[in-house]
């Protein structure tokens, strides 16, 4: 009951956020978050619900953001079907790199996504027929589209941000269906013990590769999504693994295996940024680092999880109380 | 026909056979023990069987059909469960979502697997530990978890490896009035145990296995007196110097 | 030598060990039986310091030892001969002897050495051979001499024939015998019931993580319990 | 002819750096199944020691080596007495996250103390190589070649002969029987992350002359280490020398005669074959 | 938990404090620029040489009597941070202008978001040539294009009697950097018959050319043209060129990293006869220039490069168009009125001239406000004894070139 409301005041809030916040800035920084929210997401569900840690997601980012790029510029794709294609052609991708990475267990499985993301890396930057290799691929006008007779602005934030919005929320509700029917509860299953999850029925081979690509799925969107917001991509920008250990980063202190911890995560991540580059300008990632440390040692769960853990302690306690008096 | 019929099933590790040529069957309805001394191949049996491992050479028909190469979820998917010698729970998920997640087999929907699951709790009493942690039960209450885990799937065969391994006496017999329940309620059961005394009064049939060879496939209160059983487990000079006395 | 008093060990919840008392007097075989999982190695990793106990006394020869750490107690000659053998199986022989002899001063090496060379011929041939690349029984002659190598006044084998042929057993038991005549004490934990009881002097039969009976080897070999343990009606 | 020769012999050089680097991640991994993600880092803090060695003090980097390597095993030491210890026991995923962190940690506050500046070492013999039999070879590189083989062959000779060296190898092979035989595994833990440590800093000191030097530099390092290692067999010592010394070669020969772009990309598809395929390492044992 | 909480806290309020409020009492200059990451002591530099004309601006009189400040903002090198941190400065610190951004990767996505926020964007440094070919009409550019930087090797060879090479062998980094000036030198060399004997993109941060030397010295080429962003490459690609004993008629460099100090000091005589084909090489005897020189030198302690002029020449020619605009106090305006003094600036800096203009770049690019007066300062330099001389055109030239490289000779 309770939570049910908590929802909605959550969805009024990221409804009329836009309205009642009129710097552009902010609202700029709010798609940010967004937009880290669902790379987080993705993300955690293979790497928090799976436990399959991966190295190389930003090649699921780069893939949704180049095919959205490529399809605009030679194709005259609209956009907004080019970010769809792009999660599409992610999950096209994700396939092969399921297949070779999957046969690795562990560390292993990690060290091969890593070793995969650089290889598809180089192939961006050199395929220049393709992806105009270092230059990058740059627009500078978006098609007009049209919402309910009235053309958007495309300079302004707000379509922005209701876009990225509606996908962060569309990301956030697969995770809840994940964590909540048989698909999730498999993929935890198998987080925790391949042999016995395979002896209860579960197809562990298929539930990875389902889970692998939900997640290149939801990054290829986010892919598509930044390929539109920024307007601007290349390889190192898309490809690098710096990317893909932010939103391994975004994850963990959020909260592995958890419906909102990427939001807080991203939360996390944007905000510190911001102001430890105000107020240190330089050495920012040093904290970055020794959080990243810090969560791992001492909040194995995340932030989120954290939080969790003490209301159902203090429901406990309630509860204790209730019973005794 | 018999429900589950294992026919010259052989596995090799490197040089070693572990199981050699192997030939049982399992009627509907019966609780089968499976017993040998340690290294004999009985947790190798149930890898075979139930497709965790390739066997070299035989068959394994499951209501007369073969069921050797397929892989271990849709062996569970055709009713045949197990449980692990050293218990191996989702140890991060709460009781009830490690037997929820067994009953999803059947019941696709949530709601249904959690009663399923918690129905099966009930048969196995850890309804009260249902939102524990699994790595918070005992050995015992692991143990029971695990066969929970196994029935939750609905099989018609039910392997167990040593569900009584590392139990004390009371727990003992506490399991294996469990299992005769289950059997009871329409399951058959191969059960391989190290405690034989449980065996001895549950087990309609037994099989002795060693290095990897069936030995003796009988009645249980005739396994005790057998001289081929005796010498496999208690040594081979057993027989000479005990010759003629009864045992026990 | 070595006396246990109300010995009582778990892993995390699950507790394997409840009050188990033993003592062992120096010169003498004393085998361990019981079925699988009834404690019999944990409680060796008990005495050789690899498990730390929740509560109980263990004292050699009179001192009590609960504080020492798995290196203390090798350096006091208690050494444990793991089951499943556990060679280092890159090592040479040669290597694995010296691993066993690590707490053992270097001038004194060369006489363990030999000692163990005269048991084992066969090792001396092969001591550049790799451990891994072993059969089963001799891998068990390798884990045996390495046990020796440390000097051991008390030696604990975890079940020595696992896995082994019967003519292999044999040996292993024939050297077991030798090793004992050298004077050194043994604490044999056996499946092979049988035999084991018959080479020890005295015996105890360990159920469910408790001694329930204890007695001299051939007097067990006899005795109903040992049956109805092993055989279970 | 003349150009197979010199791309073998360039590969050949750096390669033996590569494999003292890779020595040190595999060491540290066998025994503690930790997969080290700051060991790069290590090779830059060594590169800058060698760098401010020379500057500050004027010692040649080929001199001060003798210094950095026991400074570099106190820190690996303490490092693991402080900061990995408690974390080793939670699993080798959480102990690759945990490192991954602190490689961040490490390189960026590198970037803080000594700006992102990059820096080469000048070395007043080392201007033009040895020209044997027409064949290039940079002075600094040769003697580097010569010490990073010593070092290594110290090492082994440490791991093979001595009682401490043996106790390390069982450990990585029998951490229960070496705890029985009285092995103090807590200590060869922290022993090996020393060594590593070590030799990561002793590569860098070494390669400081050759290459350049930038915080994060350690990040290509790692990703190679890892290819070398994993060629080896993760945990074998003379599977990291043979590894380094073939990724030495095959970027070399790559480069020549495959592709430059793809130089880079080479390396990384052997390792994913090798891990697919043989997952022990092209010169592992072969546990199954 | 709690404290994360507060941290959170703090971390918000300290975001909505800081939003400084709009005024005129300053006219800022917003400059996002790498202070953090591996690219920072390039944005130290630009910094720095902010810092000292802002200085002397001010001190001046300032614009009109109102003092200029340049905001500095690190975007560390990362795309996305590039169009946050320049959201920042157009929209909470209100800036004017913009400038800086030093990599081209961050450059493009700081001229997308100034072109669509309508702020001008003042480029100083980055040379990627899709900043200004996209018809961008908010965004200038003083520094030369990466197309534009082998001009004046381009005249070397076609003018100088027997200079054209028979073969070349190009080695240039894998950045739009690299490859923009390598395809326009290839194109160049190609339209006079050519043969590119080898076409090597390197990857950035290549620890070991040896190889690369090792395949060209097998091609044996007449010239060996080397691109490098940074000046170690630069270096390193030199040093493993000689020391693997690839010998041309001349090595010629491209990039800033070939015509810096540091070039000399590490290579020593290596340095010798080198070639330096850059956009912009300092004429010391010029008046400007010297003084530009004595006062860096004298504030920070150290020579100013290539960065330190750019920097500094770009807020003199910001400072220009101010002094030329009438501020309205609407900021929008102003900053279109901006826009339009800049499209008439025509001003000699320590640079060298510029003047925004529409034109058509080597390799056919359309560019718009691009200083028009930049292929002029492309020149050839070579190294001598430590020295950088000026050899090519003839007009600028301080001695007469070396060549062919007598350390090569056959």
């Amino acid at each position: 009951m309770k939570k049910t409301v908590l929802i909605i005041i959550g969805l009024i809030v990221l409804g009329i956020a836009p309205l009642v916040v009129r710097s552009p800035f902010f609202v700029h920084l709010m798609i940010m978050v967004l937009m880290w929210t669902v790379l987080g997401a993705s993300w955690n569900i293979l790497g928090g619900y799976a436990g399959q840690v991966s190295f190389g997601h930003a090649t699921f980012l780069g893939a949704g953001a180049y095919t959205t790029m490529i399809l605009y510029l030679s194709c005259g794709v609209d956009p907004w079907y080019g970010i769809f294609i792009g999660g599409i052609v992610a999950v096209l991708i994700s396939l092969p790199i399921g297949f070779i990475c999957f046969r690795l267990r562990g560390p292993y499985f990690s060290l091969s996504t890593l070793a995969v993301a650089e290889i598809v890396r180089l192939v961006a930057l050199n395929w220049e027929s393709l992806t105009a290799g270092p230059v990058g691929l740059l627009i500078t006008t978006l098609p007009q589209v049209s919402f309910f007779g009235k053309a958007i602005n495309w300079e302004s934030k707000v379509p922005f941000y209701y876009i990225i919005a509606i996908i962060t929320l569309i990301a956030l509700i697969i995770t809840y269906i994940v964590s909540r029917t048989r698909v999730g509860a498999y993929l935890l299953a198998l987080r925790e013990d391949i042999d016995s999850a395979e002896s209860i029925g579960i197809n562990t081979v298929k539930a990875r590769v389902v889970a692998l690509a939900l997640s290149a799925f939801l990054a290829g969107i986010a892919g598509g999504f930044y390929a539109m917001y920024l307007r601007y991509v290349d390889p190192d920008a898309v490809f690098s693994i710096g990317l893909s250990v932010e939103m391994l980063f975004i994850a963990v202190v959020g909260g592995l295996a958890t419906v909102g911890g990427p939001l807080i995560g991203a939360i996390v991540l944007v905000t510190l940024g911001e102001s430890f580059r105000e107020h240190f300008l330089s050495g920012h990632l040093i904290f970055y680092g020794f959080f990243m440390m810090l969560a791992i040692r001492y909040m194995p769960d995340g932030v989120w999880g954290r939080i969790n853990t003490l209301f159902k302690k203090l429901r406990l306690k309630k509860d204790v109380n209730h019973g005794t008096a | 026909m018999a429900l589950l019929d294992v026919e010259g099933l052989t596995k090799c590790f490197g040089g070693l056979k572990a199981v050699s040529n192997l030939s049982f069957q399992v009627n509907e309805g019966e609780i089968l023990g499976l017993i040998g001394p340690n290294g004999a191949g009985k947790t190798t049996v149930f890898s075979l069987i139930t497709g965790f491992v390739p066997p070299n050479e035989g068959k394994v028909l499951l209501e007369g059909k073969d069921i050797v190469g397929l892989k271990p979820y849709s062996i569970a998917h055709k009713g045949v469960a197990r449980t692990f010698q050293i218990v191996k729970p989702f140890r991060k998920l709460t009781v009830l979502e490690n037997v929820s997640l067994a009953a999803f087999l059947r019941h696709s929907a949530r709601k249904e697997a959690e009663a399923e699951a918690r129905r099966v709790l009930e048969r196995v009493e850890l309804i009260d530990k249902a939102a524990s942690y699994a790595s918070d039960l005992t050995l015992s209450e692991q143990k029971r978890l695990e066969i929970a885990r196994a029935l939750a799937t609905n099989p018609k065969v039910l392997l167990l490896d040593e569900p009584m391994g590392g139990l004390n006496p009371t727990e003992i017999d506490h399991a294996s009035i469990l299992v005769r329940d289950i059997c009871k309620s329409g399951v058959t059961i191969v059960w391989v145990e190290h405690v034989l005394k449980a065996i001895m009064n549950s087990c309609h049939r037994v099989i002795v296995i060693h290095h990897g060879e069936k030995i003796a496939d009988m009645p249980p209160e005739q396994i005790v007196i057998n001289p081929v059983v005796i010498e496999a487990y208690l040594g081979k000079k057993a027989n000479s110097y005990k010759k003629g006395e009864p045992i026990c | 030598m070595l006396t246990i008093e109300n010995l009582e060990v778990s892993y995390g919840r699950a507790q394997v060990l409840w009050g188990v008392s033993l003592n062992i007097n120096e010169g003498e075989i004393i085998a361990l039986v019981g079925a699988n999982g009834a404690g019999k190695t944990t409680l060796l990793k008990t005495i050789s310091g690899i498990v730390k106990q929740r509560s109980g006394k263990i004292s050699y020869d009179g001192k009590p030892f609960d504080k020492l750490s798995s290196r203390d107690i090798v350096k006091m000659g208690i050494v444990h001969v793991p089951e499943g053998r556990k060679l280092f199986p890159e090592m040479s022989i040669l290597e694995n002897l010296m691993m066993g002899a690590y707490k053992v001063p270097k001038q004194e090496r060369e006489k363990r050495l030999d000692q163990v060379f005269t048991l084992f011929p066969v090792l001396k041939e092969r001591m550049k051979q790799l451990a891994g690349t072993l059969s089963g029984g001799e891998q068990q002659m390798v884990a045996l001499a390495r046990g020796l190598m440390a000097g051991p006044r008390l030696l604990m084998l975890d079940e020595p024939s696992l896995g082994l042929a019967p003519l292999v057993v044999e040996r292993i038991f024939e050297a077991v015998m030798k090793i004992h005549q050298e004077g050194v004490t043994v604490l044999l934990v056996e499946q092979n019931v049988h035999e084991a009881l018959e080479l020890a002097n005295r015996g105890y039969v360990l159920e469910n993580g408790k001694i329930v009976l204890e007695g001299a080897g051939n007097e067990l070999l006899g005795n109903e319990h040992v049956r109805c343990a092993y055989l279970g009606i | 002819m003349e150009t197979l020769v010199q791309s073998l012999v360039s590969g050949i050089l750096t390669g033996s750096l590569y494999a003292m680097i890779g020595v040190g991640l595999t060491i540290i991994f066998g025994v503690m199944r930790i997969i080290n993600m700051a060991h790069g880092d290590m090779v830059m803090l060594g590169m800058y020691s060698s760098f401010w060695a020379l500057t500050l003090w004027n010692i040649d980097p080929f001199v001060s080596i003798v210094f950095w390597v026991p400074v570099a095993f106190l820190i690996g030491m303490l490092t693991y007495r402080f900061l990995l210890k408690k974390i080793v026991p939670a699993g080798e995923l959480n102990t690759l996250l945990y490192t991954a962190g602190l490689s961040l940690f490490v390189s960026n506050l590198a970037l803080l103390v000594w700006t992102g500046d990059y820096r080469t070492i000048k070395l007043d013999y080392a201007v033009m190589p040895l020209r044997p039999f027409g064949i290039a070879v940079p002075i600094p590189l040769a003697i580097a070649f010569g010490m990073a083989i010593l070092i290594t062959a110290l090492l082994y000779w440490f791991l093979v002969k001595t009682d401490t060296g043996r106790a390390i190898r069982a450990t990585s092979q029998e951490p229960m029987a070496a705890a029985l035989m009285g092995v103090n595994a807590a200590q060869m833990e922290m022993l090996t992350f020393g060594l590593g440590t070590a030799l990561a800093c002793g590569a860098g000191v070494l390669l400081a002359p050759s290459l350049y030097l930038y915080p994060t530099v350690g990040e290509i390092l790692v990703a190679k280490c890892f290819v070398i290692v994993v060629l080896g067999g993760l945990g074998s010592v003379q599977g990291a020398i043979a590894g380094g010394l073939l990724l030495g070669v095959v970027e070399s020969l790559g480069a020549v005669y495959v592709s430059v772009p793809y130089k880079d990309a080479i390396g990384f598809v052997i390792f994913l074959l090798v891990l697919l395929f043989r997952p022990s390492g092209l010169f592992g044992v072969g546990k199954s | 938990m709690k404290k994360l909480l507060v941290l959170a806290l703090f971390c918000f309020s300290v975001l909505f404090l800081t939003t400084p409020a709009m005024s005129y009492d300053t006219l800022k200059i917003g400059a996002p620029q790498p202070m953090t990451g591996s690219d920072a002591p390039f944005g130290a530099k630009f910094k720095k040489a902010y810092d000292l004309a802002v200085e002397e601006i001010n001190q001046a009189g300032g614009i009109n009597g109102v003092k200029i400040a340049v905001v500095i903002e690190d975007h560390q090198a990362k795309n996305p941070l590039a169009a946050t941190v320049t959201e920042k400065l157009i929209n909470q610190y209100k800036v004017l202008v913009l400038t800086g951004g030093r990599a081209s990767g961050q450059a493009v996505e700081i001229a997308s978001v100034a072109q669509r926020l309508k702020t001008p964007y003042v480029v100083d440094h980055p040379s990627a040539d899709i900043i200004t070919s996209k018809g961008f009409e908010w965004i200038f550019r003083n520094n030369p294009t990466g197309t534009i930087y082998p001009q004046a090797f381009n005249k070397f060879i076609s003018e100088t009697p027997g200079a054209l090479p028979k073969s070349a062998a190009v080695v240039y980094d894998n950045t739009v950097f690299g490859k923009s000036i390598a395809n326009s030198a290839m194109a160049f060399l190609k339209s006079k018959n050519v043969k590119i004997v080898n076409d090597e993109a390197y990857p950035v941060n290549t620890l070991d050319f040896k190889p690369i030397m090792t395949k060209v010295k097998a091609n044996n080429p007449d010239y060996l043209l080397m691109v490098a962003v940074s000046t170690t490459d630069a270096i390193l690609l030199t040093r493993h060129a000689k020391e693997m004993g690839v010998s041309p008629r001349a090595f010629v460099g491209f990039g800033g990293g070939f015509g810096v100090a540091d070039f000399a000091t590490e290579l020593r005589k290596l340095s010798d006869n080198v070639f330096s084909s850059a956009a912009w090489s300092g004429n010391p005897n010029d008046p400007k220039t010297k003084a530009f020189y004595q006062k860096f030198e004298k504030k920070y302690g150290f020579h100013p490069k290539e960065h330190e002029v750019e920097g500094y020449a770009i807020v003199y020619i910001i400072a220009d168009a101010m002094k030329r605009t009438k501020f309205t106090g609407n900021l929008e305006k102003d900053r279109d009125l901006l826009r339009q003094s800049l499209l008439k600036t025509d001003m000699t800096t320590v640079f060298g001239k510029v003047k925004f203009g529409n034109w058509k770049g080597p390799l056919g690019d359309k560019y718009t406000n691009q200083n028009i007066y930049s292929p002029d300062h492309s020149v050839l330099a070579q190294w001598r004894d430590g020295k950088l001389l000026n050899v090519y055109p003839k007009a600028n030239a301080e001695v007469k070139a070396v060549f062919p490289d007598p350390s090569t000779k056959k």
